[in-house]
This record gives structure tokens, C-alpha cells and sequence, in this order.
């Protein structure tokens, strides 16, 4: 199997599916004649035409909304959020139609569509284009937020976001999109949303993250690792909500450490929901705080300074060494 | 080349009975007796429930509800111009469109005493739920419309409607413009009944009707006498036909007036004249659907008679099987979070039935 | 002094305001003629005029956009939300501009503007009338977000957020606006934006809750009270955004037990941040978890079942005996 | 009263300066030697400021940028038609419209290069910042509209900025309607450059026409060649004292290019034809303004050699001047969060410090 980048995972999932299920369109800004401003639909106009790939009119708030009428009717779009940036003008549709629909009807209607939208810094863009707003979307029961953080689960995720009988926000790490290359193993699937992926098992502390703080994390690991041999349990989070609250729980039972690694604002962040569960499940098996590794409570800066800002190999390095020796 | 006129708009507005049940007859539209006395009668139970609604609200036997009466004609027409199988995309002042469209009396009692069971239409499955969120049920009709079309069912049309409060809304505005380059099968027709709660015509909007605002999107917009159910039954047919056609969207305007409050929560008095409702009076979409179908011969009193015994009775029977229902199970909340079992969710219905196991137990609730 | 309800303490609060400040001025839908759905801008209109309580079009974005404008050009707008559930629209309008403008502008803009929102259940509403949603806004920076729980600090909140030099969202809990009455103390305010309220000094455990759940929670308090004399330290959080750590902090390692009750959903929720603060900074003094008394992640049920739903005095009752007990 | 027209409505197009740069003498706007000129300087300087940064960018020497060749007649006249006291709320794509209202192009490098700090318009507080959430900042427009008659400053004025895209969104609906019912003195310009990123005008809207809009919201709507300075001066001098005299907002729609990439991250090949783009060369708004200037007799290449060689220096002291610039503290966007000094805030910036600096001494950074 060649190894490809997580632009062409994703891109390729979607050609399958839509090979395989009719029911699948995509639709967004620039996602047809133009492939998407990153690619990740590249292609698909060419091979689905214009009735299965629209270009849309730039209206967040109608892209999500006719999206909604067309899962009720049976459909299964995707749809494009240029950046996660501007998809707070369909906030709304999501909070007030997509994931209500299924309650306010008793289920006589549901709304199987997907949500993509590239999330998180570093990329050196303009405003607007950088930050991590997950807990918006966590916060709103009814929705699944699912975050791939690598090529090999990326594809396999869009895949099990798409058939999902739910609405399913996917953020996909912009950072990540091009910058490392895997398998994919399309064969023999393990990915499934709501579970965590404990990528390795050890028994000194649990060590957590998402998306693309993934990667830096893993660095600042084996760093660690190279100088003290101690054995983490690394968990790849990929479904934010619904939480896999048990293999977080077990996890930290068994350590009785745990760092967690975000990019998104400190408060009211993704972390403080993880110490949350950890402190309703296994607080007498702590042996140390939870240690947050995330970004400042500020506007997330321009270019110029973000590298500054956003958690580096190096902080998540220190809080595990912290985290060891508290 | 200077300054020169590169386009020219109208806006025509339709009238076709007289508010003395006088009818046009170049323009009256062709209904069969049948059809023309379903329709009075709908628009008669309509103004019927909406008044027992009230007064069980008054009474303390049911929520906060929005009332209709006066709009009857404007909501009740357009649905004599579906089919079933097209879609129909309510706000929540269309009382009388939804018992047309197979919704029970029961259902509507229920949603509005708290009941989210209440909102299913168990006779027909392309009729969303009331829709509160101003104009956000726009966008959905174009996209029911859009599949319609992507999936081959060449003559499905969706019916959308809303107030004129809502133009307002970004909502409304994507909606026309995304069915307007989509060329997606939608009549969107506005419910204008002058005020959005307190909020009259004039201060939602300057232009001086809301029909012009189809020009803004390139698609055909008439207003209509929205007190005359056959202007607002044929603007509706003859958008339905083009709509089945393929040839888009429209925009209707219909002209009416909400003679009670917004909703019970609401006293109209701080903001209108009884003089300004008074004169609506005379416009009533009732009487004068009446008159017409009276002048043609084909109503009398004894009609009329007996269909208000029988819309009362039907009336009756739906609050008596209301009134009388077992509540329904308290944790069903927890089934309709998602569609797949999810353990944060069941973990949460576990503690939440365990609770309430201990209530019952203590003789609390 | 007399007694009045929080509707009152705020519509004075209203009044003196723009009586005394004439950059002031009222915006939303119905809070002109009809004086607001639920009568907090009541009379404001026969006193200070259309110019200075403008009725709008609805359009939820447009009139937080407009504020925006107005706060940049040196006015102090006090927008309503007729609902909180109609707040989304405007999602982008404060993560996008009002929150950011002082950053984006190093300064040169700035927008003092408060958006009130009547928010949470408890009334018999219909759909979108009863949710809890203070995190979306409090995982936003540059955006302040408080919250009253009754007559005595609504007013005098609601004074000093339109006296406060940046984006408020102030979330009034619609359930207490008329329930009970108190005395407002004009002369001598002690309620700051940023500052909780120790509500009563205690040693053996730390219940924090706000809006309208305070009064349950001192419901429950007195309960347990009479039936075991303990000592609790009370604190009404006040602001959820930037958050009073110190306080919360203090009082935790002081007593070693904690319970939060919020209204809100659970996952994501504002407790989970305070437990998060806990476990930062006095992780090593506690006895129990800190126990959260929470709505379900459920979609908010009608109100046929909202009762059941809400936390409840006797489920807090149980989280404090629980706690006191562990 | 049957079916009757009851409102019309034409769109009118303004065309002063033909593409050889003959002027209709009859619509020749009342313009100064010198405001002629300086227009021409400031489109010239807009026209060379971009083209370097685009090599900057190329070169990477600039972060992504958005370019602007071919548009400049349509952003800068306008500026001409305010006084500094009026308000000038811009989208990103109007370089010369900033450095006409006083921006630097030292902090326009600056922006484009990471730093918050090139936002501040030093010489101006009355120009926001660029706005990147398309049509969000046209209800700010409003705002600052009505604020300035609140503050009885009784002849302030707004322009806003916006693209054909941008159009499609809720918040160009719901702020155009805001304005028409406040009176708002607002001028709304639409920069119609035919393509969003890849979007071509007919998949953004049906309407022929993004004038046509206006009869939407009962305000005044125009279409001018955005590619004739003086059709678009002509035209919001119109709208201007339109404002002025409390007759409320206007809508105009300039129709021009974007020549080159959406930014420098697009890839234009992928969506239109070079064809296409050389058609638009030959309606180069600065080539025919020049050709008007020269028929005029006030301007010749003697001229036109010294606005360039000054443009020029002008260019290279500020590029000079933005690359020997020391960076800015690390810690300021702590500053900004609030108003206030928040603990939270502060807590958060000590631990930034306390990192950096043992980064410093770690020799990292
Ligand atoms: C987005 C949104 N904003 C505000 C409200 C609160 N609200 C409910 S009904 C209403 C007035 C609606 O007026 P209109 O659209 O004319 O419909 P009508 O009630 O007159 O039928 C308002 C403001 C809402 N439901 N949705
Ligand atoms: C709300 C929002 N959605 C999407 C984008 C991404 N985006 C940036 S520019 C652009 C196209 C804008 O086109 P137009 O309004 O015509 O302006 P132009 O770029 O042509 O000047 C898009 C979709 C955005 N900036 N804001
Ligand atoms: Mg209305
Ligand atoms: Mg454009």
C-alpha cells in the first residue's frame, strides 16, 4: 500500500463512497469546478457532475440549511465549511435544526449529513483561518464532533461520518493536511466514531490528545521517552463528542497520571471536560493533577506570533516530565 | 452610452373575491364544488380549534399557543394546491394547513401542552414540525426541493411558508437566493400579517410590499389578497405549475391580518388600536368564502349548520383523547439524542431512571 | 428600601442609567412600544424616545452588527436577545467582530456593548425557549459573560456591564424574574464583573452555582443544613467569564469538597471548567470529587418533561450529602 | 380590481468614460484638476504598491495576500467622494482605498506579514480595519451610520465595501433592510469583480443584476462600470449627498475585474479562461483614465514618468521601512482581550513570559 497525505485520504474516501452510494453529494464553497480551497474534493465534479458536486452561493447559513432538507428527504450530503472560521453563521441550523430535528419529531425525521471544516492554526493565514472551536459544537447535544488527527484514520473516519445516522461535525487539521504521509488500510477498518484510539499502551501516565497537537505529542513523548524510558499510554481522541469516556477513565485508573494536549483556548476547553470525567470517575486514583497543555485565553494571533502561542513540543515535553515527577 | 434603464420590474397584485364574496370571473380559478367546500370547511375547523385552543389555554389546560384566527385563508388555500406527496414547511401559525395535511388535532393539543410526541404527523411523513427559529425553515425547502429533483421524482414541489417578520431574517435571504440560482422547486409564501408580535409592517421593512423582494433574487413575485382563499389558492396553483416544471421558485405575498395576539403570552393592546382591527373585520376571510360559496348555490345554512356540529364534535373528541392520554414514558428524551446507542447517553438514562425510581419510591415527583 | 423582583432591578437599573448617560441607548425586537417580551425595557420608550429605544427588524445578526457599530462610534448599546435560543444567529457577529475588534485594532476600536439574553427553563416555554448555553459565549475570548441570580445584584450587574469597556453577554435567568423580591441597594454596590459572591462563609465543603439555580441551591443547603448543622461556604459565581479562580480556589482548599450545580447540559458545561481550575490549583485538597448537578446531554424536553430534567433541590440535596458523606 | 400592476421599478447604468477614455460631456462629473489627478495618483500607487507585494509574496517575503489588479477605479473614486470625517467600512481587496484614507503601506506590509499592528490606521480613526467574515461588517456600517445622527453630527456619511460574493450572505439582506428602515446615511458599493475565489456570478445569484437588489429593501439601486473612475465617483457623490441630506442609503453596484488570483494561495486556471481575463484587458480602468487625462491636456508622459519613479520610492521606503522593523513584544495580545486587567489574563501572560524567557535561555524560541 502507498502511503499517502491526509488531503488524499480524505479525497479519497469521498470518490468511494460516492462511487458506491448515490445518496452522497458534497456541497460548499468552491468545492466543485475549483476542488475545494485545499483539494479535498478534487476531482469529483469531474467524475460526479455538477447534480452530485455544488458549487454553492456563500451563505454558511443556507449551505447547512438545504443540506438539512436534503438528509430529511434521504440524502447524504457533505458539506463544505471553507474554514471552521465562518461557520459560526450556520451556528444556528446546527444548534436549532440539525441536531433537534431527530427530537422534535419523535425521529420521523433524522439528519445523516456530514460537516467538514479545517480547523487550527499553522498554516500562517489570515484571521479567522486558525482557531479550534470544538466545544461549540461538543456543547450541543444531538451532534457528533469527530477529529481525525493522521492519513490512516482520517479517510476511514469521513467514511463511518458519512454512513452515521447523525449530524457529525469533522474538523480536519489543516496543519496535518499535507504534512505527513501513512498506509491507509481501507480493508480493515478500526476506526468507528465515539471511540478512542489508545495508540499505546503503557502503564505510567495517560497521555491525551486530538487532531493535530497529535503529531507534536507523540514527538514530545518519544523525547521523554529517550530520556527517562517511562512507558505512557497514548490516547488519539478522534470523537470529541460522544466522549469514549471509559477508554479515558480505565486508562487513567491504571496510571494515575494523565496530560492532555489541545490546541483550542485553555477555559471552558475540551481538557476541562476530560478532567472533568477523570475527577467524576477516578479522582482518588490521581497522583498528580491532570496537566492541560493548551492555548492562551486570547484571540488567537496572526501569523506573525502564533508559533508563540500555540502548545509546542516543548511545553508538552515539560508537563509530562512535570506530570512524572509531581 | 450614458445612463440608461438596463431593466425594467412590476409587481402585480391579485384580487379575485370582493370582501363581499363577489367574485371576479375572468380570474376564478377552477375548482370543483368539492374542493371549494373542502377548503371552507378546513378553514371553519381551523377557526374553530384556534378558538377552543385559547380558551383551554386560558383555562390553564394548555401551554403558550400562537393564535390564526384571521389568517385562515392565507394558510388553509395553498394546501388545496398539493399534492401529498409534495412537502410542506410550516412556521407555527398554520393551525389550519396542518390539519389538511393529515395532522391531528390531538398531535397539535400535545405538542403545545409540552409533548415533542405531539409533533409527528403520523398520516404524512413531508410535512416537517412546526419551525420557531424565524426563517431558518427556508433554507430545508430548498434543499427537500433540491432532492426532490436528485432523485428523480419529477414533480415533487415544496410549499414553504413563514411571516413577514421573517424576511427580516439573513435566513430568508439565502433561502430565495439559494433556490433561485438552484432553480429548486419551491413556492415560498409569505404569511404578511402586518406584525411580527409588536412590530408593524413599516419598521420590519421599508419596501412597500414584500412581493418585490423576489426581484433581489431574479425570480417571479406577486402579492395577493391574503383574506381571498381563491387569490391565494390560484397565485399558489400557478406557482405549483411552474415549480412541477421546472421553471422555479416563486415568491407570494399574501395580504392578512392577525386579529388576536401573537401568542397568549402577548397583549396587543400596548402596541395597535382596537380601530386598526376593527377594520380588518370586514375583511374576513370566513365570511366572505362564505357569501361566495352561498352566491354559487352550492352552501346554505343547514350546510353551515352542520359543519360547525361537526367540526365542534371532531373538536371534542381530539380534546377528550387528549385530556385523557397516558403521559408518555419521562426518559424517551434520551432515545432521540442519536440515532445509534451511545454510552455517555445510556450511562446518563441509567442515572436519570434510577433518580426517578427513588422518587417514586419517597412518593415524590 | 422596598422589595422588588429582578425584572424591576433591571428595568431601574435601565432607567438611571440612561437617564444619567446619554450614550446609552436600547435596541431589539418588541423592547420599544411593547417594552420587551418579558417588560425588562418597560417604559423606556415613553421616556427617552424612539432615537434611544430602537425596535428592529428581527434580524439577530444585523442588531448585534449594528450595536457593534455603535459601540466603535462611541455609544453604549444595550442589545436584547429576545430569547438566548435566538442568540446563534449572531454567533459570528461576536466571535467574529465584537470579541475580536479591540485585538484585531491593537485598541484604536473598542465595543462596549452588552447583549442581554433571557435564558434557561422552568417556564412552560415552547421549543428554544429554555436553554443554558453560557459556554458557547465563555469559550470566546474578549467577550465577558454574567450572570445575575436575583433582584439585589441583577440591577447592579447589568450598571457596571454597560459601564464596562468591552463586549458583555449578560444572561438574565427568566425563571427568577419574578419568582421572588429583595432589596436593591443603590448606594453601596458590591458586585463587580468578574467577581463572585461568597454568599456565606463555611468550612466543610464549597457549592458553587449561578443564575437560577442559586435559589435551589440555597434551598437545598438549608435542607441539608437542618438536618446535619454543617458549615457550607456559599459562592453565586456571578461571572462566568473571565472566571474568579481565586475565590473558587481559596475556598476549595479551605473546605476539600465541592459541588456545582448549573442548569446547563453536562458535558462541555461550565462545571467542568470549575473542576478543571480545582484540579489545577487544589487538586491536593480534596477529600471527594467535586460533584456536578447537571441537566442530562439530552436536546432541552418540552415543557411536559423539563421538570424532570432540570437539577432539582433534592438532587443537590444528594450531591452535598453525597459529598459531605464521601 | 382584478390582477393590476402595483408598483414598478427600472434599474439604471451609468457609463461616463468610454474604454478610449472619451467622456460623455453631459455626465462629465464637476471634478478639480487636482482631484483628477490625485485620483490618478492614488490608483497608480494602489496598481504598483500591489504589484510588489505579490513579488514579496512570491518571494517569501508577505503572507497570503489578496490582489487587487483591475479594481482600482472602483475602490479609490469613491474615497475622493468622502470628507475625512466620514467612515470607511472596507472588505480586504481595496489597497488603494485604505492608502487613500491615510493607511500606511508599512502597515499594510505589516498585516499581511502576521502582525495585528498594521491594522492601526494611524492617520485616520475613522477607517476600520479590513474585514475578513464576508458582509459582516455592513451591519457595523449601519451602525456607525445611525450612531453618527445620534451624535447630531449631522452630515457624517459611511461607505461600505463588499464583493458580488459577499452578497449571498444573510448579513448583506439584514443589514441593507436595517439601514433602509433607520434612514441610515449609508452607501453600500459593491465591488462586482464577476467571481468569488472561484464562484462565478451566475452561481452566486440569479438576478442579472446586484443592483436590482435595492428595490428589496425600497432604497435606491444603480449599476456603474466600475472600470470608469468617474462613473463610480459620479455615481456615490450622488449617494453621498444623498446621505448627507438624511435621504437615506444607497446601493451601487460597480462592475469591474479581479485580473488577477483571489489571493496568492488561488489558483485561477482552475476555474477560468485566459480568454476571459484578456477581454477585461482592454477595459483597464487606468489606461483609460489616463487616456481622459491626456485628452484633457492636464496630464502627459513627463508626468506619468514622475508619478511612477515617486510611487516607486514611495514603495521602497515603506518596504524598507516594514523589513527593518523591530518585531513587536511577544506578549501584546494580552493586552487586548480586554479592557480591563482580568486575572485569568494575567496569570495566563506571566506563564508566556516565564516560557519565553527560559526559552531565551535555553536557546530556543
Ligand atoms: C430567529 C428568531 N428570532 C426571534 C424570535 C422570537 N419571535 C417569535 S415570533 C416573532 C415574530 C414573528 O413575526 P412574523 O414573522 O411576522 O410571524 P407572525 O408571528 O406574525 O406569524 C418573534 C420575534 C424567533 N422565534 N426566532
Ligand atoms: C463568511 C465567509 N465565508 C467564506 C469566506 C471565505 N472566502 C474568502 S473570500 C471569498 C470569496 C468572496 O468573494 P467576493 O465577495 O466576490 O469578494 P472578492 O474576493 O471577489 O473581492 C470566500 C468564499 C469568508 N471570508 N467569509
Ligand atoms: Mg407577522
Ligand atoms: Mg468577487
Amino acid at each position: 500500500m502507498a502511503k499517502i497525505n491526509m488531503v488524499t485520504s480524505l479525497n479519497t474516501a469521498l470518490h468511494d463512497i460516492m462511487a458506491s452510494d448515490d445518496t452522497v453529494l458534497v456541497m460548499g464553497e468552491d468545492v466543485g469546478v475549483n476542488g475545494g480551497v485545499f483539494r479535498v474534493t478534487d476531482g469529483l465534479y469531474e467524475k460526479f457532475g455538477r447534480k452530485r458536486v455544488l458549487d454553492t452561493p456563500i451563505a454558511e447559513s443556507a449551505i447547512l440549511g438545504a443540506a438539512i432538507g436534503m438528509a430529511m428527504a434521504g440524502l447524504k450530503p457533505v458539506v463544505e465549511m471553507q474554514f471552521s472560521g465562518f461557520s459560526y453563521l450556520m451556528m444556528h441550523q446546527l444548534e436549532g435544526n440539525a441536531s433537534r430535528m431527530r427530537t422534535r419529531s419523535r425521529g420521523q425525521f433524522t439528519v445523516p449529513l456530514v460537516v467538514r471544516m479545517p480547523y487550527g492554526g499553522g498554516v500562517r493565514a489570515l484571521e479567522h483561518h486558525s482557531e479550534s472551536k470544538e466545544v461549540y459544537w461538543a456543547h450541543t447535544p444531538g451532534v457528533k464532533v469527530v477529529i481525525p488527527s493522521s492519513p490512516a484514520n482520517a479517510g476511514p473516519l469521513l467514511t463511518a461520518a458519512i454512513q452515521d445516522p447523525d449530524p457529525v461535525v469533522f474538523m480536519e487539521p489543516k496543519r496535518s493536511y499535507r504534512s505527513f504521509k501513512e498506509t491507509v488500510d481501507k480493508e480493515k477498518n478500526t476506526f468507528a466514531i465515539g471511540k478512542a484510539h489508545v495508540k499505546e499502551t503503557g502503564k505510567d501516565i495517560t497521555i491525551i490528545s486530538w487532531g493535530a497537537m497529535m503529531r507534536d505529542t507523540i514527538k514530545a513523548v518519544e523525547a521523554v521517552k529517550s530520556k527517562t524510558g517511562f512507558q505512557p499510554e497514548i490516547i488519539d481522541l478522534l470523537t470529541i463528542s460522544p466522549m469514549d469516556v471509559d477508554t479515558i477513565v480505565a486508562s487513567v485508573k491504571k496510571t494515575g497520571r494523565c496530560v492532555v494536549v489541545q490546541e483550542a483556548q485553555q477555559s471552558f476547553g475540551p481538557a476541562s471536560e476530560i478532567i472533568a470525567v477523570i475527577n467524576d470517575q477516578a479522582l482518588m486514583y490521581l497522583e498528580a493533577p491532570v496537566r492541560r497543555v493548551t492555548m492562551y485565553d486570547v484571540v488567537m494571533p496572526l501569523f506573525a506570533r502564533e508559533q508563540l502561542y500555540m502548545p509546542k513540543v516543548s511545553d508538552i515535553d515539560q508537563a509530562i516530565t512535570e506530570t512524572l515527577n509531581f | 452610452m450614458p445612463l440608461k434603464t438596463i431593466d425594467d420590474f412590476s409587481i402585480k397584485q391579485l384580487h379575485i373575491l370582493d370582501e363581499n364574496g363577489k367574485v371576479d370571473p375572468d380570474l376564478e380559478p377552477d375548482l370543483s364544488e368539492d374542493d371549494l367546500k373542502k377548503l371552507f370547511q378546513a378553514m371553519t375547523l381551523s377557526r374553530m380549534a384556534d378558538a377552543r385552543m385559547l380558551n383551554l389555554q386560558r383555562q390553564g389546560r394548555l401551554g403558550t399557543i400562537p393564535v390564526n384566527k384571521g389568517q385562515e385563508a392565507a394558510f388553509c388555500a395553498p394546501i388545496l394546491a398539493l399534492k401529498e406527496t409534495d412537502w410542506f414547511v410550516g412556521s407555527y401559525r398554520e393551525l389550519g394547513a396542518r390539519l389538511m395535511r393529515g395532522e391531528t388535532l390531538e398531535n397539535s393539543l400535545l405538542l403545545f401542552n409540552g409533548w415533542e410526541e405531539g409533533s409527528v404527523n403520523e398520516n404524512n411523513d413531508r410535512t416537517l414540525p412546526i419551525s420557531i427559529v424565524l426563517a431558518s425553515q427556508l433554507p430545508h425547502a430548498v434543499g427537500l426541493a433540491y432532492a426532490s429533483r436528485y432523485k428523480e421524482e419529477k414533480d415533487t414541489v415544496v410549499l414553504a411558508m413563514f411571516g413577514d417578520g421573517a424576511t427580516s431574517e439573513g435566513d430568508f435571504h439565502e433561502a430565495l437566493n439559494f433556490a433561485a440560482v438552484l432553480n429548486a422547486p419551491v413556492i415560498f409564501l409569505c404569511q404578511n400579517n402586518q406584525y411580527a408580535i409588536s412590530t408593524p409592517l413599516k419598521i420590519q421593512t421599508k419596501s412597500r410590499t414584500i412581493a418585490q423582494k423576489a426581484i433581489a433574487y431574479g425570480i417571479p413575485g406577486i402579492q395577493v389578497d391574503g383574506n381571498d382563499a381563491l387569490s391565494v389558492y390560484q397565485a399558489v396553483k400557478e406557482a405549483v405549475d411552474r415549480a412541477r416544471a421546472d421553471e422555479g421558485p416563486t415568491l407570494i405575498e399574501a395580504v392578512t391580518f392577525r386579529m388576536l395576539m401573537h401568542t397568549t403570552a402577548d397583549d396587543p393592546t400596548r402596541y395597535r388600536s382596537d380601530d386598526e382591527v376593527t377594520a380588518w373585520e370586514a375583511k374576513d376571510p370566513l365570511v366572505r368564502f362564505k357569501a361566495y360559496l352561498m352566491k354559487k348555490g352550492i352552501w346554505d345554512e343547514d350546510l353551515q349548520k352542520q359543519l360547525e356540529k361537526d367540526c365542534k364534535a371532531q373538536i371534542d373528541a381530539a380534546v377528550q383523547a387528549f385530556e385523557s392520554r397516558e403521559p408518555f414514558a419521562p426518559d424517551v428524551p434520551f432515545d432521540h439524542v442519536f440515532g445509534t446507542k451511545e454510552d455517555v447517553i445510556e450511562a446518563q438514562r441509567a442515572r436519570f431512571l434510577a433518580r426517578l425510581g427513588k422518587e417514586k419510591e419517597h412518593g415524590q415527583n
